[in-house]
Parts: structure tokens; C-alpha cells; sequence
């Protein structure tokens, strides 16, 4: 058995209590042990056991969304979801959160983001060909907020731009409740043949497990920990566990491997994410049955002097595990000294089932693997519903300033301003693909080589998440489809990323629990199920916690390229349509928050049938050729995505004739509010658009017609382009030069 | 007066560049090199000429903008 | 005609630029394909064209295409560059022709200090040659930027003379061709964004004329670029 | 033996960093700053134990790979 380790801590309830685990979690371990841990083995635990590892938390809630549908190849449970999207390819997808690393450290925290996603991508057999990234910062005026701006999105770029897979979309969102605490959620989405996926499980008694990538240093060791453990003052002595990334070798690591997999080399492989060597080498071990022994000198390490339990629970990046078919040892070792990689056979596969760590030959860890794995702590922790909120009666409120005042301080908002300064800094076209930059509703990445393409993009709106939760979930993914319909493809599966406050407060296990319960009904009704995802909890500092933050990354399917639209007005003289009912909902608006100041208040309801049904029927229409410019209502409303059409094509647009119509909702609730289910789109043949409407059942009617230097709200009511524009593009840049 | 900062990784933080350049002036046929670690200096003139006031505006500087102290350490020179 | 594309590690438009010229061979009789040549390889068919794709060679350490320069293979493109084959980088190659002494000046971080990726608007300064021959001096041409080190420097002699010579290939410009402060994406002097040895057989530039020579990507008017150069050498 | 090679920007050779960090600095509150410029520094152990032949060594490095002499000049400090 494994003996304690000369000179290193003893194993006390204060080392127990330091590597997170509670009184009951390490009477769980003796029990599985059957004797006490060493240090080595305790580490094992607590990074396995980690809420970030384990799920611990949030799993019995996750189980319940649906995972499932004749697109999915493989759902939640490898490194990424993967989905048929025709011709025998795949695409393969997943978001995370590197939020507490990138608080500490913004550039390198963002950038190791960045690079651990695209692991989990290529790890899987695809290439990356787009990455996302939804980030939520505290308020403008907080002390730490544009330096960690500037840092998250230079990290993001220097990662991304490096590695020469193109940035494609995202989100930035500013709120007070982020002040502490910041989210980086990063996604990238990778294409595979259908039938050459790789998976993790490993088995094959004898067969050699290896080490490739960088050497391990003493990097993040506990990061895994820290990453699951609410902030305090004294967080910034939890620094040193930061990683730097290096780009470079994670280049050098995607063409080794691609070029490995092509080949029938590999058994299993994995990437080594948080929790380094422990993770990857239990989940190869446990998903295929066996067991494994590691000889620990054989891991290529950085610094000298490297302990088992350092070399076990660093966190260095770039690093990859496998096992190969024997005998192939030396034909992959070839391709990765080719591309001047480590490559090191560091163990084999057993029929053990138990986890063995040698070091000098001698035994210094022995753990059982299913036992570890099964036991790991799944809580039902107690939860509070929230409380609903009031609606807003849009009769019942006067504005306080005229509409097209209105519209020109809420384009220049935070929330609502172009985040340009942000994708520009993104390389957003390498590859060649791009065929949908940043800017509009969903990125659109073509499949190299063909006319068919990927749509993708991210989507999440905290403060309906907070004054509702389940309307709050139900709307991410409704909003996700959205997106994705409006540029004319067909939405396949999202992933998700779950950032929330403190499990262990009933109020935010409530909205947990309600965001999920959303999402599931949304992502039900409109056939559209999560295959990935990821939970990043206790992002709250001194009690005070983010608005829930469930973020959707939604992928779709375009067959004809020839066949999708964008959101910029096309030309002048055409007509704009409305798609959808507008009944005027004010409530949890940007328009009350940003405008009135008003207190919180519901949510627009989410009706997932109209959803679909009108969503539907754009689409048919863009593939039919009958739209020319589409974009869906979201934030602001009606009044923000004319402007957002209006400036993206650089032409105006008269909607007065209508507007003269409106008196139930009232004009400012008819312009601003957010009512959802809805589309605006631009045709030449406005007469067949409606009647095609009528026959699906969709409400459909016409606004006004584009053309001229400036938006017509109203008789009296124009603001020129110019303003608008200068408004919208002069936030975000005018923020980060001050 | 004249400020001389010098910016280091801490020992244990992975150092890409230092690295890459190591693997190159290798495989240029430089042999016997080892740890290379690649910092920056940045120098500037100061018009406060009491050292000791100088050191704490330049140590000020440090903290709060020239090096990133979760994974730089760094160092002041001064010379009037 | 035949061309090489170079692969560096950390080389990422690579595939880029041999799509943008399979193509352009595709369009002319000769047809096709360019030869993709790994850094390793000291020696590589008898080619025409040799192009230095983009990307962050090596990661871009120490400096952007320095230690692109001094691989092996590169050797072997500068004894080819003298006897006069055409040499073209983009980008990442731009900065390695700069750090091999093919071309003069250097390319250093932005004066913004921010990656930078846009289109952009250059002015073909130097019309009917090789490079150019498909575009009439005085051109504007919409093209991609995306680099970080794009801020090129010469001293006022080396400018001087680069002007003298007519080495100046393409400059930043606005939409209508005037040269401009506005126009200039990174602080180069005299907002130059491309400029060739002193027989115009080798060239340099920061913008992407490879990513915009697809209807589909957007724009075209990078393809003139690639199908001028294929004529002419062929 | 250690190594030391520090590389600066040739005067006349604008220094995007330096101005930068210069600006940066202003904004921040620290006045009385001037001449802000930023440099390199490559450390690096030799096993070369002769002075003489390491210089020449390092020389070569930095004429070969450590600095670009279009922009840069550099300086070398060996201790043993
Ligand atoms: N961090 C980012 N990275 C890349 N693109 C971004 C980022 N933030 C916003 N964008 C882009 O800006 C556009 C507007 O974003 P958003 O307002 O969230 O769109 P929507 O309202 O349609 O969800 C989108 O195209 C989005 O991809
Ligand atoms: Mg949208």
C-alpha cells in the first residue's frame, strides 16, 4: 500500500478542510480507502470531488434536460456534444467558463479559456472552425472594469488569433452584480468526419498510456479547487495557481494530433483540462472499465524536484493523454517529435479497476477508480422558488422622454452599443470561411470546401433570468433559435454554460432549478437539445452574487448558402415587415432599466409554440428567397433592431404611416417593448410576403419601407443615421481611451 | 533622474517566449544554452529628484501598471 | 505556372492562400495546384512563386517572424529570391522577408497597441508589374487586415529611397484612394502597407488579398491579385 | 556562465509600447514622467566557461536571432 511521503504535510483535518472537502465527504474517502489517504491520494480526491469536476451540485438538475434527438450523435458526457449535420460530418461543440482565473488574471485567465475549449474540441477528432465568447463585466464606472475589459478581450484574441481559428460571435453584457465577479464563457465549434469521432474510454490490458504536449510545471495546482470556491478578500493569495498560455504549442498540439487520428493509432484520448493528470487519466480508466498505473518519473516536467502530488494536480496547459493500439508507439511519436512536441509513454491500462502511482518504482498512490468515480457526492441541495414579479401596464406609465430621444441614448448604451472594438480584436476571417462576420444575428462559418455552412451564436439574458427564472431559461434558448432562424438555418443543439451564485443559498439554487426548468421546456418544444455544457457556481463575492447567467450556445445548419440573409437593410425602397404580436411588454426591459430607471418587474412571457411557428415561417421565407434582410427582436425591441438594420446597411428608414396606427400598446411600449416571437424582415414582394403570413397563421404586417439618411419613427420623429452611428460605434471605444 | 524597471516572470511561470527562443538558438547550432527566460525593461526619465520619493512613485508605477505582480516580480534601478 | 506555399509551424493562413491560388490557377488554362512545403525541407521543386503565408510562425516570439527567417528552409528561399523568383508574403510573411533583409524596414506592434482585424481600403501605388498586374495604379482595393505588428518602420533614408525607386506597393487609403491619417489602420509611416525589393520580384504586405477573392466571403477584389500574378507567370 | 542580453529600440525608432505605457501613466496620475521607452531583456546559462569565446558566442546569437539590427541595439552582460 501507499506509504506517506518523507517530508511532506501529514494528512489533518486541516489539510482535509484545505483541499475543500467537508467532514462527511473524507469519512466517504476512509470508507473507500479503507484506511486514511496520503496527501497524494487526498489531493486525487478533492479535485475529482470538486464541484467543478463533480458536478456535485448541479447534476441531478442537468439530468433533466433533454439530450436527445435524431441530430445527436453523442450528448453531455465526453469532452463535447456532437451532432450529424449530413454528408458524413459532424460538428462538435461545448462552452466553459474561465471566470475566476480571468478575474485574477484577465489576459492569461481568458487565454487559457480559450485554449482549454479548443481541447476538448479537437481531443474529440474535429477540427476547430469558430470560436464564441460571452462575456459579462461589472458596471463601467467600477473601478476594475476596463482594465479588465481590455484584458479579457486582448487574452481572448492572443489565444485565438495564435492558434488561427476565427472569433466569430459572442456577447458583452455590463451589470453592477458582475462587479466581483466576471464571466468568460469561451466556445469553439469543430468539424469531424461523423464516423472517425474520438472518445476517452479506454481498455486494453497492457496498452500504453501516453503523454503529449508541453512538459507539467507547477501551474494552477488547485486551480480545479479554487475554481469551486466563492471569493473573499484574501483571494488574491490564490493567485500563483494562474496559467499562462502558449498558444503556439496548442497550434503545434492540433496538427499532431489531427494528423495522429487520421491514422488507427488511438484507443482513447483526452485532454488534460482541470485537474490535470488525475481527471484525464480516471476518466480514460473509469469510462473504459480498466485500471491504470502511471510511473510518474516518466511525465516530462518543467521544474526540477516535482513531487507526485504536483505533477498530479498541476493544471500546466496544453497537455494531452492517450492510449494507443500496441505497437504504435513509435508512428506516433514520430508525428509529434515532427512537430517538436513531448511525447512520453508514462503507463499502461490494467484489469485492476484501481488507479496505481509509481514514482522511482516505488507505490505512492493506490486508489479504486469506480468506487471514486460513483461515489463522488451528488447533493440535492435545498432550493427557494423566486418569488414572480409585477407586469408593467403599458397604458399605465408615462415616458419620460420622447421615443426618439429614446432610441439614441439606449443605442448608446452598454448593453445595446456595437461591441465592434471588442471582434475587431478577434482575427474573425482566417480560415477563409466566414461567410457572416460578427454583428449580425448569428455567425455564419461555411464547411470548408462546400456551399453548406454553420450558424452559431450565444445568447443569455440575466436580468429576465433574474426576475423569472424559468421565463428567464425559457427565453436563452428560444432566443439562441432565434438568432440562428434569422440568418435562414435550421437550429440543430446548443451547449450551455451555467454561471450562478452560491449553491449552498436556497434562493440561488432556486434559480438554478428555474433557469433549468425553462431551458428544458424551450429546448423541448423546439427540438433543440443540449449535447454539452458546463457549470461554473459560487461566482458571488461577500455574499453579494451575478444575476443568474444560463448562456446558450445554440449551432445550426445552413444546406444552401445561396439561401440565408443578413441583418443590414439591402437597398432602398423595399418594404419592412413585422413578424409576430406585439402586445407592448415593458416589463424587465432595457427601455424601463436603461430609460425610466424603473424597478424590476416580469419578464416577457415565452410562448414556445408561436415561437416556433413564426420562427418557421421566416425561415421558409429566407429559403424561398423572399426576404431580403431579416434580423429578430430582442433587447429594445422593434425600435432598436430597426436602428441595428437601419445602421448595418447604412440605410434609413420611414415607419411614421404605422406608428400613426399604434394607439393599443401605446407608442413607447409598441417601440421598446420586448415582446418575443418576433422578426423584422425586408422584401420586394410585401403583398405575396403577407399572404403567405395569413395562410401559416402568423402575424404579419407591414411597418414601412426603407431608404434615406434617417429613422422615421413617427410624423416629427427622425433621428439621421449619423447620430445613431455615432451613438452606437462611440461607447465602447470613448469607454476604453478614457 | 532615470528609472530603470526590470520585468521578470516569477520562477515557475511558464515563459513561452524564453522557450521558443531556446528551441530556435538551438536548432541554429547554438549549443550549451539552457533557461532562457525573456523579461522586459522599461525605462524613463523622472523630474522628481529626491530618491527616496522617486522609489516609491516608481515602486507605485510598478503595482499598479508596469508589471502584472500575479506572475511578474520586478525590479527598480535608479540614477540620477 | 507553379508555386510553393511555405508551412511554418504556426503557420495559419496557409491553407488560406493555396485555396485563393488553386483557384486563380483553376480560372487560367494552366490549372493546377500549388505545392505545400514544410519548413524542414531545406530543398523543394523548381516553382515560380514562393508564398509565405500568414500566421503566427513559431507563435510569433521574440519577434513576429524572426525565427521564420532563420529556418531552414528559408535559406533556400533567399538564394532562389536572388536569382530572381517571386517571393510573396502576406502578413506573417511580410514580417519574416523583413527579418531575412529581403525587404527593407520592420514591422512593429501597432500603434494602438491592439490586434487589429477589418477590412480596409489600400491604393495600388505601383500599377503593370508582377504583383499588380491585373490592378491600374491609383486602384482602391478593399482587403482584410489582421495582424498585431503591422506598424511599419524605415528610417527617413530608407523611405526616401523606397519612394525613389518606386518600391512603395500598396498604401492604406480611404474608400476614394486618399491617403489619410484615418485610413491608416497601425501607424505605419507613410501608411504603407505593402513594398517590394528593388526589382519588384519580391513583395510584402500586411492586408489579406487572399481573403477577400471569394463572392462568397464578401468581396472579390483580391482576386485580381492572385489571377494577375498566374498570368504573368505563366 | 549567465547571460544577460538586453535589446532597445534604436533612438529615432517610434516605440509604440513606450508611448503607451507613457500615456498610460500620465492618465494614472504619475506626472513629472518623460522618455518612456521599453526594451528586452533574454537571460540565458551558458555552459561556454571562457569569457572571451562566450561573448562571441552571444554576439552571434544576438546578430543572428535576439535582435533585429534594422531597429534595435543590444548589449550583452555575462557573469560567471
Ligand atoms: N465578445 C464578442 N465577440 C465576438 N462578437 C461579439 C461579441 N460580443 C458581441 N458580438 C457580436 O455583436 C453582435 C451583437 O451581439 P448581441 O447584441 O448579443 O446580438 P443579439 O442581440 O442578436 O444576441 C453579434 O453579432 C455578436 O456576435
Ligand atoms: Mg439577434
Amino acid at each position: 500500500m501507499a506509504k506517506e511521503r518523507p517530508n511532506e504535510p501529514s494528512v489533518t483535518p486541516k489539510v482535509v478542510r484545505e483541499h475543500g472537502l467537508n467532514e462527511q465527504e473524507y469519512d466517504l474517502i476512509l470508507d473507500i480507502m479503507r484506511r486514511a489517504p496520503n496527501l497524494l491520494e487526498l489531493g486525487i480526491f478533492s479535485v475529482m470531488w470538486s464541484e467543478h469536476c463533480s458536478y456535485k451540485s448541479s447534476k441531478k438538475w442537468l439530468k433533466t434536460l433533454p439530450t436527445k434527438g435524431p441530430q445527436v450523435i453523442k450528448g453531455p458526457g465526453e469532452n463535447a456534444g456532437v451532432i450529424d449535420i449530413g454528408e458524413g460530418l459532424a460538428a462538435i461543440f461545448k462552452m466553459e467558463s474561465h471566470n475566476h482565473p480571468s478575474f485574477i488574471e484577465p489576459y492569461q485567465g481568458a487565454a487559457t479559456g480559450v485554449g482549454g475549449i479548443l481541447r476538448d474540441v479537437f481531443t474529440m477528432g474535429a477540427r476547430p472552425v469558430a470560436n464564441l465568447n460571452a462575456l459579462r463585466f461589472g458596471s463601467p464606472d467600477h473601478p476594475k472594469t476596463r482594465h479588465l475589459v481590455a484584458g479579457v478581450v486582448a487574452g481572448i484574441g492572443g489565444y485565438g488569433n495564435c492558434v488561427g481559428v476565427p472569433t466569430v460571435g459572442g456577447e458583452v453584457n455590463f451589470d453592477s452584480s458582475y462587479n466581483g465577479n466576471i464571466l468568460v464563457n469561451a466556445m469553439t465549434v469543430g468539424i469531424a468526419p461523423a464516423d472517425r469521432i474520438f472518445y476517452s474510454a479506454a481498455a486494453g490490458v497492457g496498452k500504453p498510456v501516453v503523454y503529449v504536449g508541453s512538459k507539467t510545471g507547477r501551474d494552477g495546482i488547485h486551480g480545479a479547487t479554487m475554481a469551486s470556491a466563492e471569493f473573499d478578500e484574501d483571494s488574491d493569495e490564490k493567485r500563483p495557481t494562474v496559467q499562462v498560455g502558449d498558444p503556439f504549442t496548442e497550434k503545434l498540439l492540433i496538427e499532431a494530433c489531427l494528423e495522429l487520428m487520421a491514422t488507427d493509432a488511438i484507443v482513447g484520448i483526452q485532454d488534460m483540462g482541470a485537474a490535470g493528470l488525475t481527471s484525464s487519466s480516471f476518466e480514460m480508466a473509469s469510462k473504459g472499465g480498466s485500471g491504470v498505473e502511471l510511473e510518474l518519473d516518466k511525465v516530462p516536467c518543467r521544474e526540477d524536484g516535482m513531487t507526485p502530488y504536483e505533477m498530479m494536480l498541476s493544471e500546466s496547459q496544453e497537455r494531452m493523454l492517450m492510449v494507443l493500439q500496441p505497437g504504435k508507439e513509435d508512428l506516433a511519436r514520430g508525428i509529434f517529435e515532427k512537430w517538436d512536441l513531448d511525447f512520453a509513454v508514462i503507463g499502461h491500462l490494467t484489469d485492476s479497476g484501481r488507479m496505481v502511482l509509481k514514482m522511482h518504482g516505488e507505490v505512492v498512490g493506490d486508489l479504486p477508480i469506480d468506487p471514486l468515480a460513483e461515489a463522488s457526492p451528488e447533493y440535492d441541495r435545498p432550493w427557494q422558488p423566486t418569488p414572480p414579479l409585477d407586469d408593467v401596464d403599458p397604458a399605465g406609465f408615462t415616458p419620460s422622454v420622447a421615443p426618439a430621444e429614446a432610441l439614441k441614448r439606449l443605442m448608446a448604451t452598454p448593453d445595446l452599443c456595437s461591441k465592434r472594438w471588442v471582434w475587431e480584436q478577434y482575427d474573425h476571417m482566417v480560415m477563409a470561411d466566414t461567410v457572416a462576420r460578427p454583428g449580425g444575428d448569428a455567425a455564419v462559418v461555411r464547411i470548408h470546401g462546400s456551399n453548406r455552412g454553420l450558424a452559431m451564436a450565444s445568447d443569455c439574458t440575466p436580468r429576465y433570468c433574474k426576475a423569472d427564472p424559468a421565463r428567464g431559461g425559457a427565453q436563452a434558448v428560444a432566443e439562441s433559435w432565434r438568432n440562428l432562424t434569422a440568418v435562414g438555418a435550421r437550429p440543430l443543439a446548443v451547449t450551455d454554460n451555467m454561471n450562478f451564485g452560491n449553491p449552498e443559498r436556497p434562493e440561488i439554487m432556486g434559480q438554478f432549478v428555474g433557469c433549468i426548468a425553462g431551458m428544458k421546456a424551450a429546448c423541448e418544444a423546439l427540438d433543440y437539445p443540449v449535447v454539452s455544457g458546463n457549470v461554473s457556481l459560487y461566482n458571488e463575492t461577500n455574499g453579494q452574487a451575478i444575476l443568474p447567467t444560463p448562456v446558450i450556445g445554440g449551432v445550426g445548419l445552413i444546406d444552401d448558402l445561396d439561401r440565408i440573409a443578413g441583418a443590414a437593410f439591402a437597398a432602398a425602397d423595399e418594404t419592412i415587415v413585422l413578424i409576430g404580436e406585439t402586445k407592448g411588454h415593458l416589463g424587465a426591459s432595457l427601455y424601463l432599466r436603461d430609460i425610466e430607471g424603473a424597478s424590476e418587474s416580469a419578464p416577457p412571457p415565452v410562448d414556445l409554440a408561436v415561437e416556433r411557428r413564426n420562427g418557421d415561417f421566416v425561415r421558409g421565407r429566407i429559403h424561398a428567397g423572399a426576404v431580403t434582410a431579416c434580423h429578430d427582436l430582442s433587447d429594445g425591441g422593434l425600435a432598436v433592431a430597426l436602428a441595428e438594420m437601419a445602421l448595418a446597411g447604412g440605410c434609413g428608414a420611414d415607419i411614421a404611416e404605422a406608428a400613426a396606427a399604434v394607439d393599443n400598446p401605446p407608442l413607447p411600449a409598441w417601440l421598446f417593448g420586448e415582446d418575443q416571437a418576433r422578426y423584422l424582415v425586408t422584401t420586394k414582394t410585401a403583398d405575396a410576403l403577407l399572404a403567405a403570413a395569413g395562410e401559416a397563421a402568423v402575424p404579419a404586417r407591414v411597418l414601412g419601407r426603407t431608404g434615406g439618411e434617417s429613422l422615421i419613427l413617427a410624423a416629427g420623429m427622425a433621428i439621421s443615421l449619423a447620430e445613431l452611428r455615432a451613438g452606437h460605434e462611440g461607447w465602447l471605444p470613448g469607454y476604453m481611451d478614457r | 533622474m532615470k528609472a530603470r524597471v526590470h520585468v521578470t516572470l516569477k520562477n515557475g511561470v511558464l515563459d513561452p517566449q524564453g522557450k521558443a527562443i531556446e528551441h530556435a538558438l538551438v536548432s541554429l547550432g547554438f549549443d550549451g544554452i539552457d533557461d532562457v527566460r525573456q523579461g522586459k525593461v522599461i525605462e524613463f526619465s523622472l523630474t522628481e529628484s529626491d530618491p527616496a520619493k522617486a522609489r516609491a512613485n516608481v515602486e507605485a508605477m510598478c503595482e499598479k501598471l508596469l508589471a502584472n505582480t500575479v506572475i511578474e516580480n520586478y525590479a527598480i534601478e535608479l540614477d540620477a | 505556372m507553379k508555386a510553393a506555399v511555405i508551412v511554418f509551424p504556426g503557420s495559419n493562413c496557409d491553407r488560406d492562400v493555396q485555396v485563393a491560388l488553386e483557384q486563380a490557377m483553376g480560372r487560367h488554362a494552366t490549372g493546377g495546384e500549388p505545392l505545400m512545403v514544410w519548413h524542414k525541407d531545406r530543398y523543394f521543386d523548381k516553382v515560380d512563386l514562393i508564398v509565405l503565408p500568414g500566421g503566427f510562425s513559431y507563435g510569433d516570439y521574440l519577434r513576429c517572424g524572426a525565427m521564420a527567417a532563420n529556418s531552414p528552409v528559408m535559406k533556400e528561399v533567399v538564394a532562389r529570391a536572388a536569382k530572381g523568383v517571386a517571393v510573396l508574403g502576406i502578413c506573417n510573411g511580410f514580417q519574416m522577408l523583413t527579418e531575412t533583409g529581403l525587404l527593407p524596414g520592420a514591422l512593429m506592434r501597432n500603434a494602438d497597441l491592439r490586434f487589429v482585424c477589418r477590412d480596409v481600403t489600400i491604393k495600388v501605388e505601383t500599377g503593370q508589374n508582377l504583383f499588380t498586374a491585373n490592378y491600374a495604379q491609383g486602384d482602391a482595393i478593399r482587403v482584410p487586415v489582421a495582424h498585431h505588428d503591422g506598424n511599419y518602420f524605415a528610417d527617413d533614408d530608407e523611405l526616401a529611397g523606397l519612394e525613389d525607386r518606386d518600391q512603395i506597393a500598396f498604401r492604406y487609403c480611404a474608400p476614394d484612394g486618399a491617403v489619410t491619417p484615418e485610413a491608416n489602420p497601425n501607424g505605419s509611416q507613410r501608411n504603407i502597407a505593402g513594398v517590394y525589393n528593388e526589382t519588384k520580384t519580391v513583395l510584402g504586405l500586411m492586408p489579406h488579398p487572399e481573403r477577400l477573392a471569394d463572392p462568397k466571403l464578401g468581396g472579390i477584389d483580391g482576386r485580381p491579385f492572385f489571377d494577375g500574378l498566374v498570368e504573368a507567370l505563366s
